[in-house]
């Protein structure tokens, strides 16, 4: 059941999404394309759980705490001890559950689309880490929290993941499509004082 | 005991105020009693003088292990009101506030009960029901009540926001007009002194340390100044009942919690009512001295340390500044925590423990102040008759056994 | 003539920039880098403002944020705030302020009359009158002590600034940019460590800023101020924050600070900047060098305008080149004051006398002193002041061999400014907000720190060494150990800065200085300026027993000023002690309580206000309702559509033409809202079994059954529908508020009790957008939208679930009902969610397809007898109150809740249950909580049987009807019962089944 | 604010978890046994001790996992804090974890 009817951004109202951020010196704000997302729920102490997630996504899960494994076309989080999320481009999350639940059998496990159910904004730039600092409590500084890391957490009220992809630096918010809006917003306010543009679609 | 008024302040500012006695005597502990109130809060104070007025019972002591009303009698926002929604509860603090309503002259020190109205504000359709609801119940219990459009809100309290357009726009309100604040030290002040000239004997900077019995009854406690002997003894220590009932090797359903409480600086009469909001969590209201007095919810983890998180307090600006955005320049002078006893059905615990003849009355949660003479009042009673009273026989502690909770959660959303 | 005050030369102002300013209406000039109370000083206005209780003339104490008497109100109209410290005011270009609390004017303040019946309005006399008659004290007293209290006056405005928050991290913070501060951050920073150093004044220096002669490492000291900035400025990892106070040290080092970013600039003049931010830090260590607070002496009329402190005299002719006095008496129990005397005569003012309360004194200070010609008077006091609005002299007594009197002649000194230091207290706030023990020292008659709790440690004065060279070494000390603390290695051996040591001579604590007449009957002697509380009123507060330091504070307001007793609670606690005949620290001390300083309001609440205040959550169609003209409702933290009022319509027509629609052809509910959670593993389904009151083992793939979920009480927490969708996979439903609690309870059992069952929890509310298509005519939408599917009854029958591809969208459609009415509702992923929406919109305008909102929901609900969690229930309703034995599985051995219907309070008879109602006029709708009772009767207090849970005007009827909880309600059935409402109208009902439409269901099943 | 050191996601402030009152009170196993003022006992008596405290918390905006703290009631520090015994216990060596699960050649590692 591919399903190739273009997907809506969680803030169609106030920007369209786009598929990549241009390259540009200034503070920048998108949402991405919603990408195709599953949930992962397994036992990583189990090695056939570890084995068939590992051949299905060709990396090794991530089992560290707050670390990121990719590769050319998918990117898992760690969200917790026995939970990822693995990202993969917009539609491709349906042949991707598949191959997991085949390898998996009947391997205590769980793979569930998620895809529809968080927004991913993108917040570019130098000032980037300050924007974030005002209304989320982790430690961003490069010592402390680096590109290829991840952290479930909060900021202004609402809880997301948050990826870092580079050292721009350059951060995926992702986070529940009902609060998109006001994680919009709310980052929209935050960027003013830096001049913050919102990228074009 | 010399007559307070306007006349004995002339009369001694003529002699350089040199005269005026200490407003209670500070005893040093018999070897017994024949009860013991161990907790030197309002609550407390005001179980002795009752016993001593209402029951004539006057060998009593009232110790402390600090500084009378130091617990959250001194620590609250000093709301007074009764609109609550079950008949059992709405009767028991409808009793305190009708004992407010003439405590000043009764006590002879002015307590400052300002009956300037409590308003509950409704934020949404789920808001606005359960104000009706508990409008139309208070009503039939012969309890003023009233439901106010928001309009009529506006124009009991010209400072507010009524706009419409904005995150929880106010759709409604209950009014209690009767209920109001008083000054929180006065009443445990005024308690103490009353209490005193019966001959109630108050001990200071006494910590009970253990709580002796004798076959199931309880026969005295062991204090920092020694043992004192007690025919009854009345536990009334909110903030530390369980530490209480651990000494006589009970439990009881009760957690302990911070509330933090703030005011601002003083400033010229802005607020007259008290307004109260569960949806955004927040109440707030102007004291005499000028100062907005605000609080909010209580912090999630137990603690003993009289202080809670500065989170809540940032919500509960928020929230504040949603109702009235001209606060907003207006500072935060002082904020404090005082320790609150919350029990599963937000209501309080007055009545018999396993123990023979040791009583308790705690759980009032964050609702402590405005019950003070009502709680004081019945368990007066209860120790005094060995049986509870009417009014606070649904409030003993087997409820939790039978099952037949009285649950004010609805109620009680937002500690105040 | 401006400025008649200003020193010809000195001070850090820039005397190249002149401000203009207004103060009560007339317009005065000052300089860059002067505060609002340097500038009136250089102006020589010595008197700005009232007292608090007796309107007693105030000038300006101190020159900091200690400051209780010169409060301003700044600005007017939206910008205006109440209670500033002029002494903490920086001024800009076309500056406003005002004196407070006087009225007509601060010269003359009819207010004044009060200082007349002072000797009546002791501590405490409001306790003893006002009682008598009762009514009189909310009527008349009451409301002449709110308007005679209070100091500056609110807004009465929307601010028009904006407030913004940021969150920090470091290995050190340091609290103070004084020269223990500075070099604190200095050794931390030289480690590498991330140091924020904070400081409230604009500049950093500390102390320094108004020192005179002070050299560190053989430079001045404000050239060493500037070379230390620079050299922290260079430091990558160094934040370094002026005009930032640390206000608040919570739990776990994490300490809030203030910083004013816009408040010396014009106002609006930097649109979009933040005008005030709160840092929130967490610091792995901390270094407090927050310096000191000089102490008032106390004695008599020691508030009059052109009394000052020493130190304050000192920074501002060294600070700001400005001459608060021109003939100073120095009033002292210490040495430090002996600089203000040294300074102010080197720049130009007559030092008449030092009087010293000391017996003798002959430290290298005093032999300056008499070096430069001044007089210096020992064991002598300050007896009497002369002059009202401002000082014009004083005379001197000699001190009795106690120093409880004063003995022999007067002598008269003209002077117009008093110059006094009663010693100095450490600024142990923070410390002591941290839990930090204090220790009273009786060398320095002041409280320092003695035992930390946090990762802490004080250095300089903030600790009790007020000598430079103690300050310097122990600041990098400090920062030297902070560093190791958070785990770093220090570069390089320790430099510490070095400066001069000056020995200095013993005080003299003499808490209540003797007056002429015994304390209490003339004069006054302030303890507490703000809010005018003298030592006669410590000492009557003594006297009826008001004892315990916090009984002081609380009886006599000493202490719970604006500026929260900096300068006057050492004082207040010693006069205290001495009526007691106790030692200070058997008598204890006071609890410093955040925030350090007042903190607006404003930044607490930062960037949540507006429509920022929380967040609202909206569906992936809810762009389309918006469109659409949509009345919404808050439903939690959701924005769902009420109704959809077409043109001019009202509520009540729009949500009848909605009911219409759906019992007629077909409507269209957006139920995005519901929580959705994936269940999947061997044992899912014995753990439904285990949450849910009822069966679920034996529920056949694709198909849906309704739960209720409660507490282990037994009282109902939540319902909806889960569907098996395979073996070991289930999607459940939950009520729209519930959702997150929901899955939070699930997963808590999972965790805690039963760690062995095999399932795996995730939310899918965001996942799946649902339509839900109700109506006779939903098949044919159905149909239309989804032309492979069989949507036969027997194909597809109530309660199942089929998958199947909607408008080209992969899509699970469930067949179950909230409105009695044939209903498919369709989920689809949220991001083609408004694709299918308009596509059904679209496929449906045949059949008129309507979308209606919550409140025909309600109404379509309540007709059948469904049940709203948190209408009908409100966690005090059973199952059994809801007549839905059915749903409480008897066979099953355990669930959770049921153990509590076996309690007596479970099975009372005094039990409320769900009932219909009909009010015996079918056009009225009764009020959702209107109360139920047993007789047409209007007496109060009355009996209540229950109350109203739902109520609306049911179009489908024809007429009103309720659903009510009631006492024996199923006992009661076509009994009258009676709702009497506010006004006095008395509704007659007849109880009823809670089911008014379709009891059998046969359009559920069509 | 507490910070409160998550067992897996390492420390985070107070506000990312939620409270779960007294920990190591175990449900029943056959409540129906029990007498009413056993039930009572479990449903609602608390120790609520002044002093060190054993506690549930549970990670809700980070890894939604429960966990226990040892905490003083006055001072608030954490004395302690440790992962219920059945749960997954967080990981130290990653490479360790995954054993051979992955060929090591299509290991990318974390990147951007």
């Amino acid at each position: 059941m591919a399903n190739a009817l273009p997907r809506a951004g969680a803030v169609a109202r106030f920007a369209p999404a786009v598929t990549a951020l241009a390259s540009s010196a200034g503070l920048v704000l998108a949402e991405m394309v919603p990408p195709g997302q599953v949930n992962l729920r397994g036992n990583p102490s189990d090695p056939r759980f570890l084995r068939a997630a590992g051949s299905v996504l060709n990396c090794l899960l991530p089992v560290g705490a707050n670390t990121v494994q990719s590769t050319d076309d998918i990117t898992v989080l760690w969200l917790g001890p026995d939970e990822w999320l693995i990202l993969t481009a917009p539609g491709g999350e349906t042949e991707l559950i598949e191959r997991l639940r085949a390898a998996l059998g009947d391997v205590h496990a769980a793979v569930t689309d998620v895809s529809g159910n968080r927004a991913r904004l993108r917040l570019s730039g130098p000032e980037a880490r300050m924007v974030l600092a005002k209304g989320c409590g982790l430690d961003l500084h490069p010592q402390r929290f680096k590109a290829g890391q991840c952290a479930q957490t909060t900021m202004a009220r609402v809880g997301i993941i948050l990826h870092q992809l580079d050292d721009r630096p350059t951060y995926d918010i992702l986070v529940r499509r009902s609060f998109a809006e006001y994680t919009w917003m709310w980052l929209k306010d935050a960027m003013a004082e830096y001049g913050g543009t919102i990228a074009a679609g | 005991m010399s007559t307070y008024s306007v006349f004995s302040l002339i009369k001694n500012a003529f002699s350089n105020h040199q005269e005026w006695d200490r407003a209670w005597r500070d005893a040093a502990p018999k070897a017994s009693y024949d009860v013991i109130v161990i907790g030197g809060g309002g609550h407390g104070l005001a179980t002795a003088y009752y016993l001593a007025k209402e029951h004539g019972i006057t060998n009593v002591a009232v110790i402390e292990k600090g500084w009378l009303g130091g617990g959250n009698t001194g620590r609250n926002t000093t709301i007074i009101r009764s609109n609550y929604l079950w008949d059992e509860s709405s009767a028991l603090y409808e009793k305190s506030l009708k004992l407010y309503e003439g405590l000043s002259q009764e006590l002879n020190y002015n307590i400052m009960f300002s009956q300037r109205g409590v308003m509950n504000l409704a934020h949404n359709l789920h808001d606005v029901r359960e104000g009706m609801r508990r409008v139309n119940a208070l009503r039939l219990n012969g309890i003023d009540s009233e439901w106010m459009t928001k309009e009529q809100v506006k124009e009991f309290v010209p400072a507010i926001n009524i706009d419409q357009n904005v995150r929880y726009p106010i759709m409604g309100a209950t009014l209690q007009r009767r209920g109001g604040t008083a000054r929180h030290d006065a009443v445990a002040w005024g308690y103490a002194r009353a209490a005193s000239a019966r001959g109630v004997d108050i001990i200071q900077n006494c910590e009970v340390t253990g709580i002796r019995r004798l076959g199931g009854r309880v026969v005295g406690v062991e204090t920092t100044k020694g043992f004192i002997g007690a025919k009854k003894v009345g536990i009334v220590t909110a903030g530390h009942s369980s530490v209480l009932a651990a000494m006589a090797d009970f439990r009881l359903p009760v957690e302990s919690h911070p509330l933090q409480a703030l005011v601002s600086e003083p400033v010229k009469p802005i607020l007259d009512t008290v307004v109260m909001s569960n949806a955004v969590h927040v109440y707030v209201s102007q004291s005499d001295k000028g100062e907005l007095v605000i609080g909010a919810g209580i912090d999630a983890f137990h603690s003993y340390g009289q202080r809670g998180s500065f989170h809540m307090i940032e919500h509960q600006m928020g929230a504040l500044l949603e109702l009235f955005p001209m606060f907003s320049r207006l500072r935060m002078l002082r904020q404090w925590g005082g320790i609150v006893d919350v029990c599963p059905d937000a209501s309080p615990i007055i009545g018999k423990t396993p123990v023979e003849n040791l009583f308790i009355n705690c759980g009032w949660g964050t609702g402590g102040f405005k019950a003070t003479p009502g709680s004081g009042w019945v368990f007066a009673h209860t120790i005094a008759t060995g049986q509870p009273h009417a009014l606070n026989a649904p409030f003993a502690l087997d409820r939790f056994t039978s099952g037949n909770l009285i649950d004010e959660h609805g109620a009680a959303a937002v500690a105040h | 003539m401006t400025n008649t005050h200003r020193t010809p030369t000195g001070g850090t102002v820039d005397r190249s920039k002149t401000i203009s300013f207004t103060f009560n209406g007339k317009s005065y000039q000052g300089h860059a880098g002067d505060t609002l109370a340097s500038a009136l000083l250089a102006n020589g206005v010595h008197l700005v403002g009232r007292s608090f209780k007796y309107h007693r003339p105030r000038g300006i104490l101190s020159a900091g944020s200690e400051e209780p008497n010169a409060l301003i109100q700044l600005e007017r109209g939206a910008h205006t705030e109440p209670n500033l410290r002029a002494t903490q005011i920086e001024i800009y270009e076309g500056l406003t302020a005002s004196s407070q609390n006087a009225w007509p004017s601060v010269e003359f303040d009819v207010g004044a009359v009060n200082n007349l019946f002072s000797k009546i309005f002791v501590a405490g006399f409001y306790y003893k009158t006002f009682m008598h008659p009762q009514s009189m004290w909310m009527r008349v007293y009451e409301p002449i002590i709110r308007r005679a209290a209070g100091l500056g006056k609110s807004p009465q405005e929307a601010d028009p600034d904006i407030y913004d928050k940021m969150h920090a991290h470091c290995e050190v913070l340091v609290v103070g940019a004084g020269p223990a501060g500075l070099a604190a951050a200095l050794e931390a920073a030289r480690g590498g460590a991330r140091v924020i150093l904070a400081d409230e004044q604009p500049r950093f220096g500390g102390s320094l800023l108004g020192s005179r002669g002070e050299t560190i490492d053989g430079m001045p000291a404000l050239e060493w101020v500037a070379k230390a900035e620079a050299e922290l400025r260079s430091h990558p990892e160094v934040t370094l924050l002026p005009r930032t106070t640390v206000t608040g040290y919570f739990d776990h080092n994490y300490l809030v600070m203030a910083e004013r970013r816009t408040d010396h600039l014009p106002r609006g003049s930097k649109p979009g900047v933040s005008r005030q931010r709160l840092w929130k830090v967490r610091a792995a260590q901390v270094v407090l060098a927050t310096g000191s607070h000089e102490r008032p002496l106390v004695f008599a009329d020691n508030d009059r305008p052109g009394v000052m402190l020493a130190g304050a005299a000192r920074t501002y002719v060294n600070q700001f080149g400005v001459l608060p006095g021109r003939r100073v008496v120095v009033f002292t129990n210490n040495d430090s004051a002996y600089q203000a005397a040294l300074d102010l005569h080197d720049s130009g003012a007559a030092v008449p006398a030092i009087i010293d309360l000391r017996k003798s004194v002959d430290g290298p200070l005093a032999r300056k002193a008499r070096a430069q010609g001044i007089r210096i008077i020992t064991n002598s006091a300050i007896s009497e002041v002369e002059g009202g609005k401002k000082v014009r002299g004083v005379q001197v007594q000699a001190l009795a061999a106690d120093g409880e009197t004063v003995t022999g002649p007067a002598e008269s000194i003209a002077c117009d400014l008093i110059a006094m230091s009663g010693g100095w207290n450490p600024a142990v706030h923070l410390f002591s907000q941290s839990m930090g023990k204090l220790r009273y020292d009786e060398a320095l008659a002041a409280f320092v720190p003695n035992l930390s709790v946090q990762a802490e440690r004080s250095a300089g004065a903030c600790k009790g060494s007020f000598a430079l060279p103690a300050c310097l070494a122990e600041g990098a000390e400090a920062g030297r150990a902070a560093l190791a603390a958070a785990g770093l290695d220090a570069a390089e051996p320790a430099r510490v800065p070095t400066a001069e040591a000056l020995e200095e001579q013993p005080l003299r604590p003499l808490w209540i200085v003797p007056g002429k007449k015994p304390v209490g009957q003339k004069g006054k002697h302030f303890v507490d300026y703000q809010n005018d509380v003298t030592a006669a009123d410590v000492l009557l507060a003594s006297r009826e027993g008001y004892q315990s330091v916090e009984h002081l504070k609380r009886y006599t307001t000493t202490g719970m000023g604006t500026d929260q007793g900096k300068t006057s609670n050492v004082n207040a606690l010693a006069i205290l002690a001495k009526s007691l005949a106790s030692p200070i620290p058997q008598v204890g001390t006071t609890t410093f309580r955040p925030p350090y300083t007042p903190l607006t309001y404003g930044t607490i609440a930062g960037r949540d206000v507006g429509e920022l205040a929380d967040v609202a959550r909206v569906t992936p169609i809810h762009a389309w309702h918006v469109e659409q003209g949509a009345v919404f409702e808050d439903v939690g933290q959701w924005k769902r559509p009420w109704y959809f009022p077409r043109g001019a319509e009202t509520m009540e027509e729009a949500v009848r033409r909605e009911c219409r629609a759906v019992r007629t052809s077909v409507g269209v509910l957006d139920a995005s809202t519901l929580g959705k959670i994936d269940i999947q593993g061997p044992d899912a389904a014995t753990f439904l079994n285990r949450m849910y009151t009822n069966a679920w083992l034996k529920l056949d793939i694709g198909r849906c059954r309704y739960g209720v979920m409660c507490k282990e009480d037994g009282m109902i927490m939540d319902d909806g529908v889960t569907t098996r969708l395979g073996p070991n996979h289930f999607i459940m439903t939950t009520t729209t508020g519930n959702a997150a609690k929901v899955l939070d309870w699930l997963e808590e059992y999972l965790q805690t009790e039963w760690p062995e069952l095999k399932v795996y929890l995730t939310s899918v509310t965001e996942q799946w957008s649902t339509a839900s298509i109700a109506g006779p005519k939903a098949r044919e939408v159905v149909a239309a939208l989804a032309p492979d599917l069989d949507l036969s009854a027997e194909a597809f029958p109530f309660m199942s679930m089929k998958e199947a591809v909607v408008a080209g969208v992969p899509a699970r459609i469930f067949r179950i009902s909230f409105t009695g009415e044939l209903s498919y509702e369709i989920n689809v992923p949220s991001h083609q969610a408004l694709h299918v929406w308009r596509e059904m919109m679209r496929v449906g305008a045949r059949y008129d397809i309507t979308p209606y909102g919550t409140e025909t929901m309600h109404v379509l609900r309540a007709e059948k007898g469904y049940i709203i969690v948190g209408q009908e229930t409100d966690g005090t309703v059973t199952p059994f109150d809801l007549g839905m034995d059915w749903i409480v599985s008897k066979q099953k051995k355990d669930f959770v809740g049921k153990r509590s219907y076996a309690r007596p309070g479970a099975v009372d008879d005094g039990r409320k249950q769900l009932v219909g109602l009909l009010p015996e006029d079918p056009a009225f709708v009764l009020q959702e909580g209107a109360q139920i009772v047993e007789d047409a009767d209007n007496r109060t207090p009355i009996p209540m049987l229950g109350h109203v849970t739902s109520s609306y005007y049911s179009e489908t009827l024809g007429r009103s009807f309720a659903l009510a909880l009631i006492k024996n309600g199923t006992n009661r059935l076509d009994q009258a019962v009676y709702a009497p409402l506010d006004g006095g109208r008395i509704v007659k009902c007849t109880v009823t089944k809670p089911v008014f439409f379709d009891p059998e269901g046969v359009r559920l099943h069509g | 604010m507490l910070l409160i050191n998550c067992p897996w996601c390492g420390p985070r402030d107070e506000t990312e978890f939620s409270y779960g009152g007294e920990a190591h009170r175990v449900r029943p196993a056959d409540p129906s046994a029990l007498t009413d003022e056993q039930w009572a006992d479990f449903l609602f008596m608390r120790t609520n001790p002044k002093g060190a405290h054993k506690e549930r918390w549970v990670h809700s905006h980070g890894c939604r996992r429960w966990f226990n703290v040892e905490r003083h009631t006055v001072t608030h520090q954490i004395l302690n804090v440790y992962p219920p015994a059945s749960a997954p216990q967080p990981v130290q060596d990653i490479e360790a974890a995954n054993g051979d699960a992955a060929p090591a050649s299509s290991q990318k590692g974390a990147r951007s």
